[in-house]
């Protein structure tokens, strides 16, 4: 079982190559998030990036380690994608990739501190608290919903997915909030009514991992 | 969207590389990653100032390197920060041993961004100071928001602390003058149209034939609220009030006064709005001591304008006057 | 119609009013009639230059108001050229001894009232001489037109002559010099959205969202022929192209190029065009010895760009290089 | 029937009360016309310039001769209108001033001298000739329809009548033709199709002229 479910350097290559397709193919979706209460990049931005991300896999030597990877996906993040989300979103891969050390597979544990220290770098760079209005909206119950799901048991692919479902949920759910940090924050009581883009963004990443290492996704 | 552009992804290499041709004399274009650095970067002994932001805002930042005003500008993509790999090159381009100081518009992506990079930045052995612009009073300064927005008053901390860095001042005394200018400066802008980001293609928000937006900032984003139209003598009183209200300014106060256009706002009306603003500072007993009048700090091709107002002492006047040569401000050069 | 403007039949006094309290430094105000002049004005001795025109295409022409460039800006109404009770007392006014260069874009209006000013300042004593400014090579010179507009080729003659004019030449030499730049001078402009005349209160011609009208002026009239809209470089390419042809331009030439922004067009997008013009000229061998990037000659906030190339000489350019300093224009001072 | 009919200071003081009044009424019509084949501003010229005529009237003395009135008129034209109207139109209310001499009255066959003139003085500044699709083509026929209704036997209103009519036919013909003269011949070819605005504007002057004289208009 062991040897089925948990995720390898494959793994973390098809997440980041999943993750460049649903951006690219949710890009407008996310400038008109943005739009509605930013500066219409968002989707322009994390296009650019997980592009960048994927031409790089293309022209190197794959990484042997899934922490590998995901510190190059940090670190062509970063200097690609710009704005809020780039620095957030690196840092995220780069503690991921810290958490996850030299090992060569990640298990279900393993997963769920992935994703917790994923979020808690995105926390210590942007100060953001949940309710706040941003991805930390969705890295939070996702962190909390896989750390659960590692409890009870489920494997690797089951944590991930549980992740995606609480991602999506905590997305949807940032619509009536008034947000208080990042560019939306301008905006104070016309905020609302609207779902944040690096919430929805952070659902689609995690979904692409839950998808990446088939898991039974609700 | 009808724009003079090629590829929408393109358009910020484009129009650097456009800009670095047709100022050869004054600057020069490092292509990747990309920034600006003035011609004889780095001066020898001089701190050298480096800003930067998402495109769409030009002049800004790109506009006032040279003599008196920045060492180094870095852009990123349209509305979007820069990354630190852009930002870390052009700091150690321009530093001439004295260190280098960081001007960056109070956003969450510059904020960060820069940050990463000065941090990278002296671990490479490169002294980094930075200061926050963030001078827009439509943004209450609160616990609830990312604080105020950098805006007008960007072009006033980089055209002062560039001349005191042109003076000679160390990094300290450098970044305290920016500072200063940070803390006696407000701005507050109007849109009557809203700009088209290249990459997203319809405008950023839809306002109806009599509607304006109060209080935007100059990434095309909605504003504060939303009032019926009014004329621009209404308008002005509306972007002037609170600004003297923040900064308290009362009569015999001295001011640098910037009326800008936000890219698409012919400067007829741009004048009208200034005479408005200097008739009602005179009511107040406050002085105009310099002002500029134009597309400083643009959002695209918006419609609009925002007022930046600066209480002026003595030595930021005489910085102020020194000799700038740069694309879109000079005068003694 | 949305503008940053009170009463649409007080624009032009109150833009120019305003443009007087902010280059109070640099030009003095005439109310009634309405008239601008460099603040030092009359110079004694030197040849005064007057221009004028209808007002919406600031800068021009009080914006090249000061030392190095015109001595009177004489604006109309919007559109309209001003009328010679305006023009006789401008010339007047900067009339030091040395006789009065008027320099008149080519439209019927501007030529006929500068014409009546020029006899009426005559008759009252002060050597008139004109020069007509006729660039745009979008209108056929020929016996079924008025003859080619005049439209940025007008910064040019302004800075050269008025450079000429600093440097002490006389009245014959000044207006030589002036018609020389007249007769090396080309422009080609393009709109991708037209303009709204304040008291029309309607854009002046409708475009799809897919055309964009080639050969237009800087009145907001519709231009040549309307085709479907191209990128920038096809663009630029069809704007150089009769320039090029027009100036009989070859391996060797040199040249002054003015990329220039019809009022709402970004200067990210006009150094887009820039970028290619330079590519263009250079892969003809044409040299481009300096150049003018930004709004220099508007039609209110009309979107589109205008591309002026003048065949320069080392006169020229030694005029050009010389100080100047006004609102719009300003280097060496 | 001599001293009814004659045009007098107040005749020519009505007639330019009068087109300030059509002036006013038409601003927009005239804008729409010089919109599509100029810049959109010869309504509002002349607006402008009969407006100050008006004022000029109201706070001075009115001149006592027609010729003095027309005289005034001229000048306030020539320093308000602009453009290529302005000169135009002051050149004409000049030359029919001139024409007219110091006569009390003008009687029919002064009226169409004084057309011819001011049609003349147009010319004179103006270059154009018929069908270069100007004002010209409404004052031409206009003259020649005012001399022959006073060869005719006319009286001065009916010469005026006459005029007027037959500026009103040489407007509407200029919609098909192509400017050769004016902003309008920039346009070229696309210049057909629509009423030059100067020649619609001359009609309402002359139409105005006619109707202060009580003219038997068709
Ligand atoms: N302080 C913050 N902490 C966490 N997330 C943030 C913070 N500020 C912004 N964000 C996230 O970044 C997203 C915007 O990213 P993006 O549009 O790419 O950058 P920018 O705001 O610079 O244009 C927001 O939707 C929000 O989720
Ligand atoms: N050369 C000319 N001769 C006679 N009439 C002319 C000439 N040029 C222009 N016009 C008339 O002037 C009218 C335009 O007047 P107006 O719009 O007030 O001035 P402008 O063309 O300067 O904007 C045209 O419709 C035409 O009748
Ligand atoms: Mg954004
Ligand atoms: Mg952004
Ligand atoms: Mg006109
Ligand atoms: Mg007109």
């Amino acid at each position: 079982m062991r040897m089925t479910t948990d995720l390898d350097a494959q793994w973390a290559v098809r997440w980041v190559r999943e993750t460049a397709r649903v951006v690219a193919e949710n890009r407008a979706l996310l400038i008109d998030l943005d739009r509605a209460i930013g500066d219409a990049d968002h989707g322009e931005n994390l296009d650019r990036g997980f592009s960048a991300v994927v031409a790089k896999l293309d022209s190197a030597d794959v990484p042997s380690t899934p922490a590998a990877v995901l510190e190059q996906v940090a670190m062509t993040l970063m200097s690609t994608v710009g704005g809020a989300a780039g620095p957030l979103y690196g840092t995220a891969f780069l503690r991921a990739a810290t958490s996850v050390g030299d090992a060569d597979v990640i298990d279900a544990e393993t997963a769920a501190a992935m994703i917790r220290a994923a979020r808690d770098g995105i926390v210590a760079r942007g100060k953001a608290e949940v309710g706040d209005k941003t991805m930390v909206d969705a890295w939070t119950p996702a962190s909390e919903s896989a750390e659960t799901a590692a409890q009870a048991g489920a494997n690797a692919p089951d944590v991930l997915a549980a992740a995606a479902n609480a991602a999506h949920a905590g997305a949807v759910a940032t619509e009536p909030l008034i947000a208080r940090k990042g560019r939306a924050s301008y905006l104070g009581e016309r905020s609302a009514g609207h779902q944040d883009p690096g919430a929805v963004s952070t659902a689609l990443i995690l979904q692409a991992a839950a998808d990446s290492a088939g898991g039974a996704v609700a | 969207m009808k724009k003079l552009i090629n590829d929408p992804r393109a358009v910020v290499d484009e129009s650097v590389e456009g800009f670095g041709l047709a100022h050869a004399d004054l600057v020069t274009v490092h292509p990747d990653p990309l920034f600006i650095t003035r011609k004889d970067a780095p001066v020898q002994g001089k701190v050298g100032l480096v800003s930067g932001g998402g495109s769409g805002h030009e002049p800004l930042h790109a506009g006032f390197v040279g003599r008196g005003m920045l060492d180094a500008a870095v852009p990123g993509a349209v509305f979007t920060s820069p990354t630190p790999d852009q930002i870390i090159p052009a700091t150690a381009a321009v530093d001439g041993g004295a260190g280098v100081l960081h001007i960056v518009k109070n956003y969450t992506g510059d904020v960060l961004n820069f940050e990463t990079a000065a941090e990278m930045a002296e671990a490479d052995g490169v002294s980094v100071r930075s200061v926050l612009v963030n001078d827009d009073v439509a943004v209450e300064d609160s616990l609830y928001t990312a604080g105020r927005r950098g805006v007008g008053g960007t072009v006033f901390v980089e055209r002062i602390a560039g001349a005191a860095a042109e003076r000679g001042d160390d990094l300290d005394g450098v970044t305290a003058v920016a500072q200063r200018v940070v803390d006696s400066v407000r701005s507050m802008g109007v849109a009557l149209a809203a700009c088209t980001v290249p990459h997203a293609g319809v405008p950023s928000f839809e306002l109806a034939e009599d509607e304006i937006e109060i209080g935007i900032g100059i990434h095309g984003e909605p504003g504060r609220h939303r009032i019926a139209m009014e004329d621009a003598d209404g308008i002005t009183q509306r972007l002037l009030d609170p600004i003297v209200a923040d900064l308290r300014l009362t009569a015999g106060d001295r001011t640098l006064v910037l009326v800008n256009g936000m890219g698409g706002t012919p400067a007829s009306e741009l004048y009208i709005v200034f005479r408005k603003v200097a008739q009602l500072l005179d009511g107040l007993g406050v002085t105009i001591e310099r002002s500029l009048v134009g597309n400083y700090i643009t959002a695209l091709e918006m419609q609009g304008a925002s007022l930046t107002i600066l209480r002026v002492d003595d030595e930021m006047l005489e910085l102020w006057d020194t000799p700038v040569n740069t694309a879109a401000l000079r005068w003694g050069a």
